[in-house]
């Protein structure tokens, strides 16, 4: 691991300037919104965690772990036991953090009763047997060899409070960069600068997170100097804006996987002809430009762009039709008729639903595309139907896999259940060196290129505005990872 | 054989205090329909609670575990009843998203709908009547066609359109105004200026309908032989329009004004969007997203009552205003 | 003004929108490629949509489906509306008149974007399908102001001498209580076609009825509004249709009713 | 009679109308009338239902039917206010407002020289006033009330009430003693004299003549829209010139009674103990016992107000809020007429009161009067319509007349329809309330006569008539007299008329007499 990126960027021209109070608007989840740290579900959800609480560990732009509260982790040589030194840090009412608390979240967010999110995450762990090794030291006991461990710590969620946390609403205790001034749910939460945080205290005095859903209203607001960053806009806001000088957008690259799922171990994509067939059809220029309004880049059918170990090697798929049509004539799949689910759950997922029917057309195949509703959209397409659109954030390559491609994956949306891939994927997790690593999951990769099932047509930016004045703002960092809604390094100048 | 005279419905206060307190028990009746129906419809809705909140996670097992923590393993109808057996006591019940009480959602919403619907409301009946009658008074004539087509065309106006249009004309490229209630909270009040933009959307599509209701209700009413009566008897105009044609032109605008206040107070879903006022409809339309049961059926609740009781006062002026209505054969 | 000349205007106003959906189709030809969505230029001269295709030809194809569904739908609410809001003014027995309107406010309190969900969800419903909702969502209103408008017609004494009569129930209800308040329920269909017309855009985004990129003027403006900036055409020129739809439509009304011109005695 | 003023001065006319002709489609219905309305001067237009009484005053007014050429000079008050009574004058109350709000709005502009305080009590005595200048007693219920909640003389007199509170030079009285009983009436004529005294100028559109004869000091005789004859009301009445005004002031003679059926066997129409109310609670009517035999003519008479149209309106099954037994044949008949068959709906038939609110403004009259035979009587459209215009034929409503709209008819030409609508049903019991209130001594006679010959040739037809018409009364074997609701008189007519037993009866027969020699001093 290292420390943060320390290389100056675009938006942070000249020596931060201490003070102000920036006021950022996220889409929000409304009255129902929380400040507990590990219910954090939305963007919003976890800037505000971000700014409260820290991780051991967090994502770097390439999405490996970066230490945070964790000052170094190290492991023994079957990769099953790990051993993690804090850095020297105080919780907000000035309680040192200690190595109890790291155990005491952990263990609430494992609680069996609960249902966190990172749960899944800390599963690879063994939380009763793991020790505190002293005030700042934890020993972790594994259940198996976890080479990626430092990706548990860093997982979505997976934040350190305080051993005797009270009342998150009304006085959440972090160790962030911000401490609690004021929540509204659904509206707005003001936090004040830390003076103690270890990473240094932030430049600005206050931060006020306001909760906008509707993206044109975070657009005027930012305009009109209501807001001074706006999270999450459309393209199409970003190319009206961009370069005329009044508001500055940022692009954060590759954040966000765009896919259409197919359905592996059901007709007509159990045969692998089939499925590539399918990923010959796609005109991903065309889908970035029509799906995405070009704010992207094209995908290589598989994930991780840019990240870790991404197998950039494989050359790059274009459309041909005649050959899709070869293949599915081959697999005696001519005229096909298959269902595209899709909805309007994400941005981009009804048009891209549109193009791909199209040009499916053009290689006789028939898409038929069904909208379905959005609050139960992605349990809706865990099991049912064939073909679907997909979306994901960004996360490690070994966290992608671990999730959607093992047999005992939670969410494996493709159906992939192979037993050689499973044991390619563990002889990864137990493989020290980290080029070797490489290769296995280069060979991994290699396997859902030729054969698997997410047609991966793109990577959609994720776009960010901010007011001029705003600087310090990370442009490379894909959303969910550590630079990423990140306002301790920000000033106002 | 004497039977006792059977009335039923003929004018006088006897007959209207019957009138309202039927439909007031009736409306506890409708209440309790709309509940249930909105239960049903909640509990139809795909997913549930914890399929909304695993999001794009939608890991099975932890589906299971949340279910378990929210209750919804129960079946429907213990659910509903537990549910049902607090409000008496005035609890409606805590969200299952955030553990909250209901009634702090409501609350929290009621607050700004109501300013907007008041606000709105202050403006709407005067020009909306007063439109109508306009158009009216000069019926086929330019004033007419022109009232006509504006109040028209801006209700053919998408509402966003016109939200957006407005905030970058007056909140962007004049900024004489703000362009979204973003940071000023519950203060609404506080911030007038805040209210201005939403207000004239609000108010673009009620204007049109009530008037045009108003203006062919007045139509007739003016072109009445009572209306001549009383201009040739030298009776002022206004009081003509007003006093005289209005009230046989006012049912129908009536129970438009009820279906407005209604939608004013729970459905002005884009308009607090576009300018971030965390009312009702925002959420409403959470709650649903969500599928937060309780919140869900606490607004229902919300709802019913409201409908109730405007549709009441809508249908007492109707009443009033048609006094012969039920007596006629 | 002589009688067609009072129609004039409305008329010139409908018939844009109108010829357009009737006869855009047979003009539209085929589509050609993709662009970019929201561009101007490149041989598209109203631009590209969101999903890069020609506004244009959007145009020329969306106006059928906005016309026919809109109507459907409110010919078909007030088909239910009207018999309903009839039947209560005119029925003397309170016990029908709640049990036809109360169960109605009922549905009146029940969000209709509840409604749409769970339709939504639950079948695919396609145009028709679409029409029927709308106009189910649309009735109790309409049924509420039918009855509102027709209260006072039907307690006219010429009410009691067409029973005297034994005319029929449709003669009294509709032919003369439903003709006497006929200038109100037009401004109300009126109004209600224009509501109808977003409402299917609404369903139609959460995907109910027509596809959610489908040429319809209605899911146009409002699938092409994040452009609006970048691309104001692909909104303005289908809301523009929309307004000149709805507004020729209520004028052509308003002109169509209006009291004879010959009204007032004329002296020399 | 009234003494001719200063003849070096004659009197400056405070309106007046050259040369007025009314065309519509081309048709004059009104066509070189010249009037000169004087104040202090009771100016009578008489003349033939459908003559043009009401639209020369109407033009007074400066109103004109639609569409109509007009052609003319018409002079009208300078300040523009003239008091009006509409033959019609349901169609001017507004049904949404209480008869004192239709009444303040007129009182208030009169007090408004008054300091703010006072005006209200102020207003409110002048309307008291004016109520009981137009013979209407218990103002202060009156005023609650709404105008449907009003008998038909008692909506009249409120509308006498409006233009006395006017206060205008001019007023323009169309027919506004028709719906009053003999008493009433004698009172409104005695109140149109007074304010003829003060000054103002009447304009009295009438059928009744008696009510001309103690009134008007210059009549017009207007025939098809031309005035035949004018003059001083009594040189017209010692010498009509022409021939028309003397068939017109000739035909009062009372019709020859027929005798009652020898045996009356039993009775078609029998109406026990009903007692009938209004907003649940006032009762309006108490009728005990009262039969009516095939081939019977029943009228009833009585104060306006007394509850003769409630009566009738019960047994036509349109006043549902009643108690008791009406009985058709033997039979109970369904308190709302929404219950009766075809066949009970076309034996109890009812004329109403207001003709003009009783026709659908927007269907010919042709095609409404034919549709009771087809919806009673089976029949087919076009048998029906022949049916229809035969019988307003013999009415006196030529066929292209009654393929108008009811807008367009006179008042009198609609109470035909409406008769010609319920005897197309061929009733066994028709009841009439008020048919010949609008309708000229000549025609009256016609209608009565038709009656008559219908009650004899038809064999099972009962008559109810309700009227205040005396000349109509007499028609009648059978008289029962109202009085606040009660049946206090019945008995055969002769008997009835001759000896008098109840009070009412005896100032009725008293003011018949009376009004039958009044003259004004
Ligand atoms: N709007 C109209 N259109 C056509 N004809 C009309 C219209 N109004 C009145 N008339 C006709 O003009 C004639 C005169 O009508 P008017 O009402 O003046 O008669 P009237 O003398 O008052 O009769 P009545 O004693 O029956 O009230 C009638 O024959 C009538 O049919
Ligand atoms: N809806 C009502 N509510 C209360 N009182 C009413 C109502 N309708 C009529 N009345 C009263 O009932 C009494 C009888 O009315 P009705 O119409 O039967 O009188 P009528 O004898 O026909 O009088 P007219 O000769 O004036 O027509 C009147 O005093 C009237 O004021
Ligand atoms: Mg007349
Ligand atoms: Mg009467």
């Amino acid at each position: 691991g290292g420390g943060t990126d320390d290389k100056a960027d675009s938006g942070s021209g000249g020596t931060p300037r201490r003070g102000g109070r920036l006021r950022a608007a996220f889409a929000g989840g409304g009255a129902g919104e929380t400040l507990d740290p590990h219910l954090a579900n939305l963007f919003a959800d976890v800037a505000r965690a971000k700014a409260l609480y820290d991780k051991l560990a967090d994502y770097g732009a390439d999405l490996s772990a970066q230490p945070r509260l964790a000052e170094k982790w190290q492991s023994n040589k079957t990769l099953d036991r790990w051993q993690v030194t804090l850095r020297e840090a105080t919780f907000h009412d000035g309680k040192p953090v200690t190595a109890k608390d790291v155990l005491h979240s952990y263990r609430r967010i494992a609680d069996p009763k609960q249902a966190f999110r990172a749960k899944a995450s800390l599963e690879p762990i063994d939380l009763d047997a793991s020790r505190a090794r002293g005030d700042r030291t934890v020993e972790f006991v594994l259940k198996r060899p976890t080479a990626e461990f430092p990706n548990v710590l860093a997982a979505f969620g997976a934040y350190i409070v305080p051993e005797h946390a009270g009342d998150f609403d009304r006085k959440p205790i972090g160790s962030g960069p911000f401490r609690f001034v004021s929540f509204t749910p659904g509206r707005s939460a003001v936090f004040r600068r830390y003076e103690d945080y270890w990473d240094g205290a932030p430049h600005l005095d206050e931060i006020e997170f306001v909760v906008a859903n509707e993206e044109s209203a975070r657009v005027n607001a930012l305009l009109a100097g209501q807001v001074e960053y706006a999270h999450e806009l459309n393209p199409t806001t970003a190319r009206a804006h961009e370069g005329r000088g009044q508001i500055e957008i940022v692009r954060l690259r590759n954040s966000a996987m765009q896919a259409f799922c197919m359905k592996t171990d059901r007709p007509p994509f159990d045969d692998k002809r089939v499925r590539e067939a399918f990923f010959l059809i796609a005109d991903r220029e065309e889908l970035v430009a029509g799906a995405l309004s070009g704010a992207g880049e094209v995908g290589n059918d598989l994930f991780g762009k840019g990240y870790e170990y991404y197998a950039d090697g494989l050359p790059q798929r274009a459309q041909d039709l005649d050959r899709a049509r070869a293949l599915l004539k081959q697999a005696g799949a001519e005229k096909l008729k298959v269902t595209l689910d899709t909805s309007a759950v994400a941005a981009g997922f009804t048009e891209a639903a549109s193009i791909f029917r199209d040009q499916a057309a053009e290689a006789g195949v028939t898409i038929d595309v069904k909208t379905g509703s959005k609050d139960s959209y992605w349990s809706d397409i865990l099991d049912g139907g064939t073909l679907c659109c997909y979306r994901s954030g960004a996360m490690p390559i070994e966290a992608h896999i671990s999730q959607r491609l093992l047999t005992d994956s939670t969410t494996n949306a493709t159906q992939w259940r192979h037993k050689d891939f499973d044991a390619l994927y563990q002889q990864a997790q137990s493989t020290r060196d980290k080029s070797e690593r490489a290769a296995v999951y280069e060979r991994m990769q290699r396997r859902l290129y030729t054969e698997g099932g997410f047609l991966i047509w793109g990577f959609a930016d994720w776009i960010l505005g901010t007011s001029r004045k705003v600087r310090g703002v990370e442009t490379k960092a894909p959303a969910n990872t550590l630079d990423w809604a990140r306002f301790d390094k920000v000033w106002l100048a | 054989m004497k039977t006792a005279p059977r009335g039923t419905s003929s004018g006088g206060p006897g007959g209207l205090r019957s009138f309202v307190a039927r439909r007031l028990t009736l409306g506890l009746v409708q209440t309790a329909a709309v509940v249930l129906l909105v239960f049903a419809l909640t509990e139809a809705l795909p997913g549930d609670a914890a399929v909304a909140l695993a999001g794009d996670q939608p890991d099975p097992a932890r589906i299971a575990s949340i279910r378990e923590a929210m209750d919804l393993d129960r079946p429907a109808h213990e659910r509903l009843a537990d549910w049902a057996a607090g409000l008496p006591r005035g609890d409606f019940g805590t969200s299952l998203t955030s553990g909250r009480p209901v009634a702090e959602y409501i609350a929290g919403g009621f607050g700004p709908s109501l300013l907007l619907a008041a606000l709105t409301l202050a403006l709407l009946v005067p020009l909306g009547f007063g439109l109508g009658v306009l158009a009216a008074r000069h019926e086929g004539r330019l004033i007419d066609r022109l009232v006509s087509s504006v109040t028209l065309a801006v209700y053919a106006v998408p509402e966003f359109a016109l939200g957006v249009l407005l905030v970058s004309v007056f909140a962007l490229k004049l900024a004489w105004l703000p362009p979204t209630a973003v940071g000023y909270g519950t203060d609404l009040i506080g911030h007038p200026a805040v209210l201005v933009l939403p207000v004239l959307v609000l108010l673009a599509r009620p204007v049109c309908s009530l008037s045009r209701l108003v203006r062919a209700g007045m139509v007739d009413a003016l072109a009445s032989p009572y209306a001549a009566h009383a201009r040739r008897y030298g009776v002022p105009g206004a009081r003509v329009h007003y006093a005289h044609a209005l009230p046989n032109a006012l049912a129908p605008a009536a129970q438009q004004l009820a279906r407005t206040i209604d939608w004013l107070l729970c459905g002005v879903i884009v308009v607090e969007a576009l300018f971030v006022i965390p009312g009702l409809g925002t959420v409403l339309l959470n709650a649903v997203a969500e599928r937060d049961v309780p919140v869900v059926q606490g607004l229902a609740v919300v709802f019913g009552v409201l409908t109730v009781v405007l549709n009441l006062a809508a249908d007492v002026v109707a009443y009033r205003l048609t006094p012969r209505a039920g007596v006629a054969a | 003004m002589t009688a067609p000349r009072r129609l004039l205007l409305g008329l010139a106003v409908v018939a844009v929108p109108l010829l357009l959906a009737l006869l855009g189709p047979l003009f539209a030809g085929e589509p050609g490629p993709r662009a970019a969505s929201f561009t101007l230029g490149g041989g598209h001269w109203l631009g590209t949509d969101f999903v890069g295709r020609d506004v244009w030809q959007q145009v020329l194809h969306g106006g059928r489906t906005v016309v026919l569904t809109a109507l459907a739908a409110t010919a078909l609410a007030y088909l239910v509306a009207l018999p309903v809001g009839l039947v209560s003014a005119v029925t003397h027995a309170r016990r029908l008149e709640e049990l036809l309107m109360r169960p109605l406010d009922v549905l009146l309190a029940v969000p209709s974007l509840l409604l749409v969900l769970l339709v939504a969800s639950v079948f695919t419903p396609g145009a028709a399908g679409l029409a029927l909702l709308v106009a189910l969502v649309n009735v109790p209103d309409a049924a509420r102001i039918v009855r509102a408008a027709a209260a006072e017609a039907a307690a006219r004494p010429a009410v009691e001498a067409l029973r005297m009569q034994g005319e029929s129930w449709w003669r009294v209800a509709v032919g003369y209580v439903g003709r006497s308040s006929l200038r109100t329920l037009a401004a109300d269909a009126g109004i209600r076609l224009t509501g109808v017309l977003y409402l299917v855009s609404t369903a139609a985004f959460l995907g109910v009825g027509v596809a959610p990129d489908a040429a319809d003027w209605a899911v146009m403006v409002d699938r092409n509004r994040t452009g609006l900036f970048v691309q104001p055409w692909a909104v303005v020129v289908p809301a523009l249709l929309i307004v000149a739809l709805t507004t020729g439509t209520n004028l052509l009304f308003d002109a169509a009713l209006e009291k004879s011109p010959r009204r007032k005695g004329r002296r020399p | 009679m009234n003494d001719e003023t200063d003849p070096t001065t004659p009197p400056e006319p405070v309106a007046a109308i050259h040369g007025l002709r009314v065309e519509i489609d081309d048709r004059p219905i009104v066509d070189g009338v010249d009037l000169r309305v004087l104040p202090g001067t009771v100016t009578a237009l008489v003349g033939a239902s459908g003559s043009g009484k009401t639209t020369t005053g109407l033009a007074l007014l400066g109103e004109y039917p639609p569409g109509a050429r007009v052609t003319g000079e018409v002079q009208r008050p300078a300040d523009g206010r003239v008091g009006y009574v509409p033959q019609h004058p349901a169609a001017v109350l507004n049904p949404a407002r209480r008869v004192s709000a239709l009444l303040d709005d007129l009182a208030r502009p009169r007090v408004r020289h008054l300091p703010r305080p006072q005006r209200r009590t102020a207003a409110r005595e002048l309307v008291l006033r004016a109520l009981s200048d137009a013979r209407l007693p218990d103002a202060e219920a009156l005023l609650r009330r709404y105008p449907h909640q009003l008998s038909g003389g008692q909506q009249q007199r409120v509308v006498l009430a409006q233009a006395l509170l006017l206060g205008a030079r001019v007023v323009v009285a169309d027919e506004p003693t028709t719906g009053q009983d003999p008493v009433t009436k004698s009172g409104i004529v005695d109140q149109l004299a007074a304010v003829a005294a003060r000054g103002i100028a009447v304009v009295l559109l009438s059928h009744d003549l008696d009510v001309v004869r103690a009134l008007a000091d210059e009549v017009l005789v207007l025939r098809a829209g031309r005035v035949v004859e004018s003059g001083p009301a009594a040189r017209l009445w010692q010498a009509p010139r022409h021939e028309w005004t003397r068939r017109l002031l000739g035909e009062q003679r009372p019709a020859p009674r027929e005798e009652a059926p020898a045996d009356p066997g039993l009775p078609t129409l029998h109406v026990r103990n009903l007692t009938a109310v209004h907003d649940r609670a006032t009762t309006v009517l108490r009728v005990p016992d009262l039969a009516l035999h095939p081939r019977e003519c029943l009228a009833v008479v009585g104060r306006s107000g007394s509850g003769k149209t409630t009566l009738g309106r019960c047994l036509a099954g349109l006043h549902r809020h009643h108690d008791g037994e009406i009985l058709l044949d033997g039979t109970p008949l369904p308190r709302s007429l929404r219950h009766r068959g075809r066949d009970r709906l076309a034996a109890v038939q009812y004329v109403f009161q207001d003709a003009r609110a009783a026709f659908d403004e927007h269907r010919p009259v042709l095609h409404q009067v034919a549709r009771t035979a087809v919806r009673l009587r089976g029949a087919g459209e076009r048998a029906a319509t022949d049916e229809a215009s035969a019988t307003l034929a013999r009415l006196g409503l030529p066929e292209d007349l009654a393929r108008r709209r009811p807008g367009e008819l006179s008042g009198g030409e609609l109470q035909r329809a409406a008769l010609a609508r319920a005897l197309l049903a061929h009733p066994r019991v028709l009841i009439c309330d008020e048919i010949t209130s609008g309708l000229d001594t000549v025609t009256r006679r016609g209608i009565l006569d038709l009656l008559a010959a219908l009650v004899r040739d038809r064999g099972d037809l009962a008559l109810v008539l309700i009227t205040h018409d005396p000349a109509t009364a007499a028609l009648a074997h059978r008289i029962a007299v109202l009085d606040a609701g009660e049946v206090v008189e019945q008995g055969p007519a002769g008997r009835v008329l001759t000896e008098p037993r109840h009070p009412f009866t005896v100032a009725l027969r008293e003011t018949i007499d009376r009004l039958g020699t009044y003259t004004r001093a």
